[in-house]
């Protein structure tokens, strides 16, 4: 299976790990990532309002190569994955917006929403299949206790990113249990660390990391998994106590191609 | 907005049971809607034979609208499943004979639909102005 | 040129004639014409030998005939049937249009007949005589020297080309080897004009549509006509009008006869056979037979006796008229 | 043609203001067959009768066209002054100029122009009617009454003592519903077993009643007094008339752990069960699904000490057919599934519960005898909150909850809130709402006692989060009042769960032909004038099937529901709607399209014997409508090629003539 | 209490967000991260437009606290969107000329080693126009 990938700015700096782990695992259970070619960046955050198109433009484009290989798109980072489907949303519904969008674009032809967009867990879970996933475990992580962390990027919107329950999600649990390894399943996991706010106003985040951590720990949780790179930036920087790593890193290690990557 | 406004004389055919009141309902919650739409009342949809609705094209009708009970909710059990299969067939022949389609619809509106069904005349007159007035079925015949 | 000839039908019904089993013979009459045959009641041996026909242009449906002729005879009447006539045959059985007891029905093999306007096209007109010799029509025209040589393959009538069935549904004897249904292209022409723009539709029936002269011999002929007084002829009815009132009628005398046959209608192509303006009415027909078949599942009229029409029958899952519109964008 | 008289109604304002009804009035006398035409203030008012009354005798009149409200409203009153006047009532029509009219176009000219159309085409048709009688229908002198909850039983009681027989059917082992599970009930804290329980075993034991539990309706055909219905007994596995309820077998049953569905699976039971100690009847029932017995063959424990051998582990599901007069639909409501809520934790933490569940736990023969302890350690909660409106009062096109008010929470989170602080004065209760409303009866006065006398705090907002965490649940909230968020650790979070209709509502809806609203709740025949019957003659609402009800007003519901029954099954014949399809047997060819088409298998073929014109006789075969049983949907008269089937009142000629007036 | 029409409609405009089907529950607030920084929290900032009540908010640093993080989105029973709201407040007051709430300059106070583009992409796109 071959799928058209968007690493995003992160993934090529400080967030290297979750772009290799990812690239590795992938080809471990067959499916070949091919990098979008001169992608830009998403823009971070997904900009609501009805008249922003020029920000947009970029995830537009690269929705529109992948359509055009006949590919889903596939994303890592949970912010990537929600511009990206948030503006294919745009332009399947809100008419207006894609009529713009279309005549900036004029020059490379239209684009009306076509591309399937997964994150690199809905590839898992749909494209893959959490018990192919679960046959090609070669280290199970068993008697592991791990926490999966969301926040809000994944799952929210929900009406726009139907990735799972916003508000019971599964996911990443089920993820957690095809690695071998024990789901802790915390009431905290799908609220924000505090995003960007950590420019603005840093106690702000700190407070939300730790009581995501301080919640996650008091269920039991050893470990933490995430989909964000600044969620993880938060978490860790923060304070957290117990380990915070992509969950791309754990899949690469039940894999057995972790090694690999750092050789 | 033109001067010489068009308006497009539009017939609704109501089921007694569903639609009719929901047009009544429409009305009890002051929901506007053209007043080119003109309802006749019937028992039920399946009481609306192919004959009227031609009929109506003929004597100059610009849209004709049949509203239902929602599959399933039949006063009668199964008369919509009838006007359903009718309605498909009718509409699809007129589509096969180059008559505008949107000229033709049907729709399921319950009694407790108010908003609905001004929402739904509010469209079909809309769609039926924009075609504007109703030429094909008067002048099959006529060649040009 | 058909399998069987003229002198074997009048052997057979003479004898059925003959032995009692029927009383009267319904066959093809001698007309004016070698290619102008008439419906015939024949009730003797001598009146078979001198008026029947059988040649190209027996294309006639007698399933029709049936309703009103076998009130009209004592004992049982003799039809023979074609393949196309026998599900004209089983439809009236089905809406009990006659008494199964007073026919006897003979099946016979058929090789498609032959249109008369194709003919023309080739011979001219004034045709004085038609020969069948082999798989030639030998045509003898008032104004030509030499007689005019036709393949039979190439007159042979729309419906016949697009035959969708050699095989008898119905029958008492059956004369000559059994047929197969066959697959036939008879929705092509449905379908290409579906393909069309609605305007290139609209001035495809407005040019054919615009030739009627509401003659009725489409209705008259037609074997699911057989209502006992049309709704058009009905001054109670509130659609009466023996001739059209303005320009809209033909359209609606179409669209709703076609309408009051759709699920009835076996696709016998009389419409057409007999229109004398050549407009071809069996479209209309086709395409509702196509709509049903593609909408509620393949249904042949008159297959089977006793069988329920897509339009006396639902499911609870069928498609919305809306849908209709969607599901051809879809398929296109 | 008739000699028409036309009355335009002014509806007050209603119509008049944005329809000039004079003008009305003024254009329809020129009409075909118009004789006489007027306006008047309000038609319907006796005065307005009395001078429709007054035209048709001085005026002669044939037949009368109102221009006026909706037929839905006011067509029986006129036919009855038509009848009065001494016209056939089926010899008038009547043109909404206020629904379809003036109430939903504002600009006076289209209004009246559209009025002046409505009319004509009411005149048209009016032209075309002829005088119809209706035919006379026996009725069945019994009811039947879907659910066996409060509503149900209430209902079955009060037409019993009016001395007809009733069915009930229930599809759990027992009668009793919902009120049955709870503990008090507001707003005077009687405890509801208390009250429930005698009304159980006067149903037991009143003559007139029979109790088909643990069973469902799968069929209905028929109409009004004349319902066909088929029951489907559900096997127990317990003969129900040798059982004797001593619950023996409950106690051996070696299948213990199966959750309890009355205590909404906070404890166990086993697979041989009686719901609770008043259960109606007292009968065990075995759980197919949870008894070896049943799944393998292996066990046999309850046969074994059964005294009265009242096991049967070979019973079949049972269909009983019987005919009913009238049906009274009283199936309930339940909680909405918390599982779209889980921002709440309810699939998170046992300690967040819905309300239901909530009174199980305070009930004296709930899970911990009434004793309000936390399901998750059996420890006493020393802080509670309440949340109101879960799921209740969302926009309509949301994925989760319902558009509606549902009514009941406000009062019992006011009564739960209440009686916590009153038996654990220690325990400080929160109750985060939008609105309390409590419009009823000493309700308001309850909702202020809670306030006021009990020191339950309620706080304006709304709970945004809870987080369980150690053995605390963090509820975060927001307090608009104070403009505050609030953190509060508490020990037991009570989610006050939006109420739906039951599931069984919609297929039942749909074998009545009854009609329902968006939400599942039956569409009465009237919001305001009829809201006990539903549109299809025959059928009944009790309870909250209809809409969201509390106890007194299902109880007051079902007494206006069975007083309807017991109108109806007082009568010996039930005149019918004259409305019927007919055969014009001249033209029918015989071809059985209409008969493929009749819901009601009202048509039927015979061979007739015909002149024909050449003095020869022809039999044929001709269709034949039995007007009692028709209902007059019109479907075969579409199915009909010849257009030999016609219907009354509806007739072709009058419809077309109805397109014609439209279309001019 | 000013009622700046043309602000309110505006802002209406960019949102696509109907401030009439708000029901005051306050859940939007009760579930927002981000309360404790805000002077004017979720549920006043849909009330405040809807009044066209607009320049408080204009002005107040709320604007730049909310993480859109969505919660209030998903949890509003009414389908309001306030997160949507204050987006389109936020944009308004920052497209005004000089009104950038963030610049180039305040990046080297910010950056550590480990600081992932992430967060200034995200930021520079909130705080800038």
């Amino acid at each position: 299976m071959k799928v058209s990938y968007f690493p995003g700015c992160t993934l090529k700096n400080k967030a290297k790990d979750l772009d290799m782990y990812a690239y590795k695992s992938a080809e471990a259970l067959g499916v070949t990532l091919e990098e979008i070619e001169n992608w830009q960046c998403c823009g971070g955050v997904f900009t609501t309002a009805n008249d922003e198109v020029a920000t947009k433009l970029s995830s537009v484009r690269a929705l529109k190569y992948a359509g055009e290989k006949e590919q889903p798109l596939v994303t890592v980072c949970s912010a990537c994955h929600n511009v990206i489907k948030q503006t294919n949303y745009a332009m399947q519904t809100n008419s207006q917006f894609a009529d713009k969008v279309n005549r900036y674009m004029a020059a490379d032809g239209t684009y009306n929403g076509e591309t399937q967009v997964y994150h690199y867990l809905e590839m898992l879970r749909d494209l893959v299949g959490f018990d192919t996933l679960k046959e090609k475990v070669v280290n199970t992580l068993k008697g592991k206790k791990i926490a999966a962390y969301y926040g809000c990027l994944l799952l929210r919107p929900n009406s726009v990113m139907r990735m799972d329950d916003p508000e019971n999600p599964t996911i990443m649990e089920d993820f957690i249990r095809a690695l071998g390894a024990d789901a802790v399943v915390y009431a905290k996991r799908n609220e924000c660390c505090g995003g960007y706010i950590s420019v603005e106003s840093p106690e702000s985040a700190k407070r939300n990391s730790n009581a995501i951590i301080e919640n996650a720990k008091a269920a039991g949780a050893e470990m933490i998994i995430t989909a964000c790179p600044l969620c993880k930036y938060n978490l860790v920087k923060n304070g957290a106590d117990i380990p915070v790593v992509y969950f791309t890193e754990l899949l690469a290690e039940a894999l057995g191609v972790k090694e690999d990557t750092n050789a | 907005m033109q001067v010489n406004e068009y308006k497009p004389l539009i017939v609704a055919f109501c089921c007694n049971w569903c639609s009719y009141a929901g047009a009544d309902l429409a009305g009890n919650n002051r929901l506007a809607y053209p007043a080119d739409v003109k309802i006749i009342r019937v028992p039920c949809s399946c009481r609306v034979n192919p004959m009227f609705i031609l009929r109506a094209f003929q004597r100059g009708a610009d849209g004709v609208i049949i509203c239902g009970c929602h599959p399933g909710d039949c006063h009668y059990t199964s008369g919509n499943y009838f006007t359903r299969r009718r309605m498909a067939a009718l509409f699809s022949m007129l589509d096969f004979l180059g008559i505008e389609k949107e000229r033709t619809r049907v729709e399921w509106v319950s009694a407790a639909e108010g908003a609905k069904f001004a929402a739904t005349m509010n469209d079909f007159v809309a769609t039926v102005t924009a075609l504007g007035e109703n030429k094909r079925l008067e002048d099959l015949r006529c060649k040009k | 040129m058909q399998k069987i000839t003229r002198e074997q039908l009048i052997q057979k019904a003479s004898e059925l004639l003959e032995n009692g089993t029927v009383s009267a013979v319904l066959g093809w009459g001698i007309g004016e014409f070698d290619y102008d045959v008439t419906p015939t009641v024949f009730s003797t041996v001598e009146e078979l030998r001198n008026g029947f026909v059988f040649n190209d242009f027996c294309g006639a449906n007698f399933s029709k005939y049936l309703v009103k002729k076998t009130d009209k005879i004592e004992g049982k009447i003799l039809v023979f049937l074609k393949p196309c006539d026998t599900y004209s045959f089983n439809q009236l059985l089905t809406e009990h249009r006659f008494d199964r007891e007073k026919v006897y029905a003979v099946g016979i093999p058929c090789e498609g007949m032959a249109d008369i306007a194709k003919v023309k096209a080739i011979s001219g007109d004034g045709i004085a005589a038609i020969g069948s010799n082999g798989d030639k029509l030998t045509v003898t025209t008032l104004y030509a020297d030499e007689p005019v040589v036709i393949a039979a393959n190439d007159v042979l009538a729309e419906r016949c080309i697009n035959c969708k069935s050699k095989k008898h549904v119905a029958y008492d004897e059956l004369m000559g080897e059994e047929g197969e249904v066959i697959e036939s292209n008879r929705f092509d022409e449905v379908a290409r004009l579906e393909a069309m723009t609605a305007d290139e539709r609209f001035a495809f029936w407005q040019n054919e549509l615009s030739r009627c002269i509401r003659c009725n011999a489409c209705r008259d002929a037609c074997p699911a006509c057989t209502c006992e007084k049309c709704v058009f002829d009905n001054p109670n009815s509130g659609v009466e009008n023996k001739s059209p009132a303005n320009e809209f009628e033909e359209k609606l005398f179409h669209i709703i006869r076609a309408y009051h046959v759709a699920g009835r209608c076996t696709d016998c192509g009389e419409c057409s056979r007999v229109c004398p303006q050549n407009i071809p009415l069996h479209l209309l027909n086709r395409k509702f037979i196509k709509d049903m078949n593609d909408f509620y599942g393949e249904y042949q009229a008159g297959a089977e006796v006793g069988s329920r029409a897509p339009l006396v029958d639902y499911t609870t899952e069928d498609l919305e008229p809306g849908e209709v519109f969607d599901r051809r964008e879809n398929n296109a | 043609m008739q000699r028409v008289g036309v009355f335009v109604c002014w509806c007050g304002s209603n119509i008049a203001g944005t329809v000039d009804v004079e003008a009305v009035s003024e254009a329809l006398k020129s009409e075909p067959g118009v004789v006489f035409s007027t306006n008047y203030q309000y038609m319907c008012s006796q005065a307005g009768q009395d001078m429709i009354k007054q035209a048709v005798k001085e005026h002669n009149l044939t037949g009368i066209v109102v221009c006026s409200c909706s037929p839905r409203m006011h067509e029986a009153t006129f036919r009855k002054t038509a009848a009065a006047a001494g016209l056939n009532p089926y010899m008038v029509e009547i043109a909404n100029i206020r629904e379809q009219c003036s109430w939903v176009h504002k600009d006076m000219l289209t209004g009246t122009e559209k009025a002046i159309i409505l009319g004509k085409a009411a005149i048209a048709k009016v032209n075309l009617n002829a005088p119809l009688i209706p035919g006379e229908s026996p009725v069945t002198k019994r009811a039947l009454v879907i659910g066996g909850g409060i509503a149900g039983i209430q209902t079955a009681l009060d037409i019993a003592d009016a001395g007809f027989p009733v069915d009930i059917v229930e599809k759990k082992p027992t009668i009793g519903g919902k009120m049955a599970q709870l503990d008090k009930t507001f707003p005077t804290l009687d405890c509801a077993a208390c009250i429930l329980t005698p009304k159980m075993v006067d149903v037991a034991q009143n003559e007139k009643i029979r109790i088909f539990s643990y069973s469902e309706v799968t069929e209905v055909s028929g109409f009004v007094g004349n319902f066909e219905v088929t029951i489907k007994k559900n096997a127990r596995y317990v003969k129900e008339d040798i059982c004797t309820g001593c619950g023996a077998c409950v106690e051996k049953c070696p299948m213990k752990r199966i959750p309890n569905e009355f205590n909404l699976g906070m404890d166990n039971r086993p697979a041989i069960y009686i719901p609770f100690a008043q259960a109606v009847p007292k009968v065990a029932t075995i759980d197919p699904n949870a008894c070896n017995m049943l799944k393998n063959g292996k066990c046999g424990v309850c046969s074994k000490v059964c005294a009265a051998g009242a096991i049967d582990y070979t019973q079949k599901d049972e269909y009983i057919n019987e005919k009913y007069g009238a049906i009274v639909v009283a199936t309930g409501f339940n909680p909405i599934s918390m599982d779209k809520f889980d921002e709440f934790a309810y699939n998170q933490s046992k300690d967040v519960i819905t309300s239901l569940e909530f009174e199980r736990l305070t009930n004296a023969a709930g899970p911990s005898a009434g004793k309000l302890l936390r399901p998750s350690d059996g420890k006493h909660p020393h802080t509670i909150v309440f949340v109101q409106c879960v799921g209740s009062r969302c926009e309509s096109c949301a994925e989760k909850g319902k558009e509606y008010c549902s009514k009941i929470c406000c009062m019992y989170t006011a009564k739960h809130a209440m009686l916590t602080r009153d038996k654990y004065p220690d325990t400080e209760v929160y109750v985060f709402y939008i609105d309390v409303r409590t419009p009823g009866k000493n309700f308001d006065e309850f909702y202020r006692r809670a306030v006021e006398e009990y020191g339950v705090k309620y706080i304006k907002g709304m709970v945004g989060k809870v987080v369980p965490e150690g053995d605390k649940l963090k509820v975060q909230a927001s307090d608009l009042i104070a403009n505050k968020q609030l953190h509060i650790d508490a020990d037991l979070v009570v989610l006050a769960a939006a109420i739906e209709p039951d599931k069984s509502a919609r297929p039942l809806a749909t074998m009545l032909t009854a009609s329902m609203d968006t939400n599942d709740f039956f569409t009465e025949a009237h919001p305001k004038l009829r809201p006990v019957e539903s549109p299809t003659a025959g059928v009944f609402l009790s309870g909250a099937c209809q809409g969201p009800k509390d106890i007194p007003e299902t109880v007051s519901q079902a007494g206006a529901a069975a007083s309807k029954v017991i109108g109806l099954l007082a009568k010996d014949k039930l005149t019918g709607n004259p409305c019927v399809a007919n055969s014009n047997e001249l033209m029918c060819n015989g071809c059985s399209s209409c008969a493929n088409v009749c819901p009601y298998g009202a048509i039927t073929y015979e061979d007739k014997e015909f002149r024909m014109p050449d003095r020869t006789t022809k039999i044929r075969r001709v269709a034949s409508v039995n007007p009692a049983v028709c209902q007059g949907c019109g479907a075969c008269t579409v199915a009909c090629p010849s257009g030999a089937m016609d219907l009354k009142g509806f007739a072709n000629l009058q419809i077309m003539a109805e397109v014609d007036a439209i279309c001019k | 209490m000013h009622n700046n029409k043309y602000l309110q409609e505006e802002i209406i405009r960019i949102s696509g967000v109907n401030p009439s089907k708000c029901m005051r529950c306050g859940k939007c607030s009760a579930t927002c991260p981000a309360y404790d920084e805000m002077e004017y929290h979720p549920h006043q900032f849909v009330n405040m437009v809807e009044c066209g009540d607009i320049e408080p908010l204009l002005n107040s640093k709320s604007l730049y606290k909310c993480l859109s993080c969505f919660a209030c989105i998903d949890r509003c029973p009414r389908g309001v969107e306030p997160a949507k709201v204050v987006e389109a407040v936020r944009l308004t007051a920052i497209r005004k000329q000089g009104a950038n709430h963030m610049t180039a300059d305040d990046i080297p106070a910010i950056i550590e080693e480990d600081t992932p583009q992430q967060l200034l992409v995200s930021a520079f796109r909130k705080y800038t126009k």
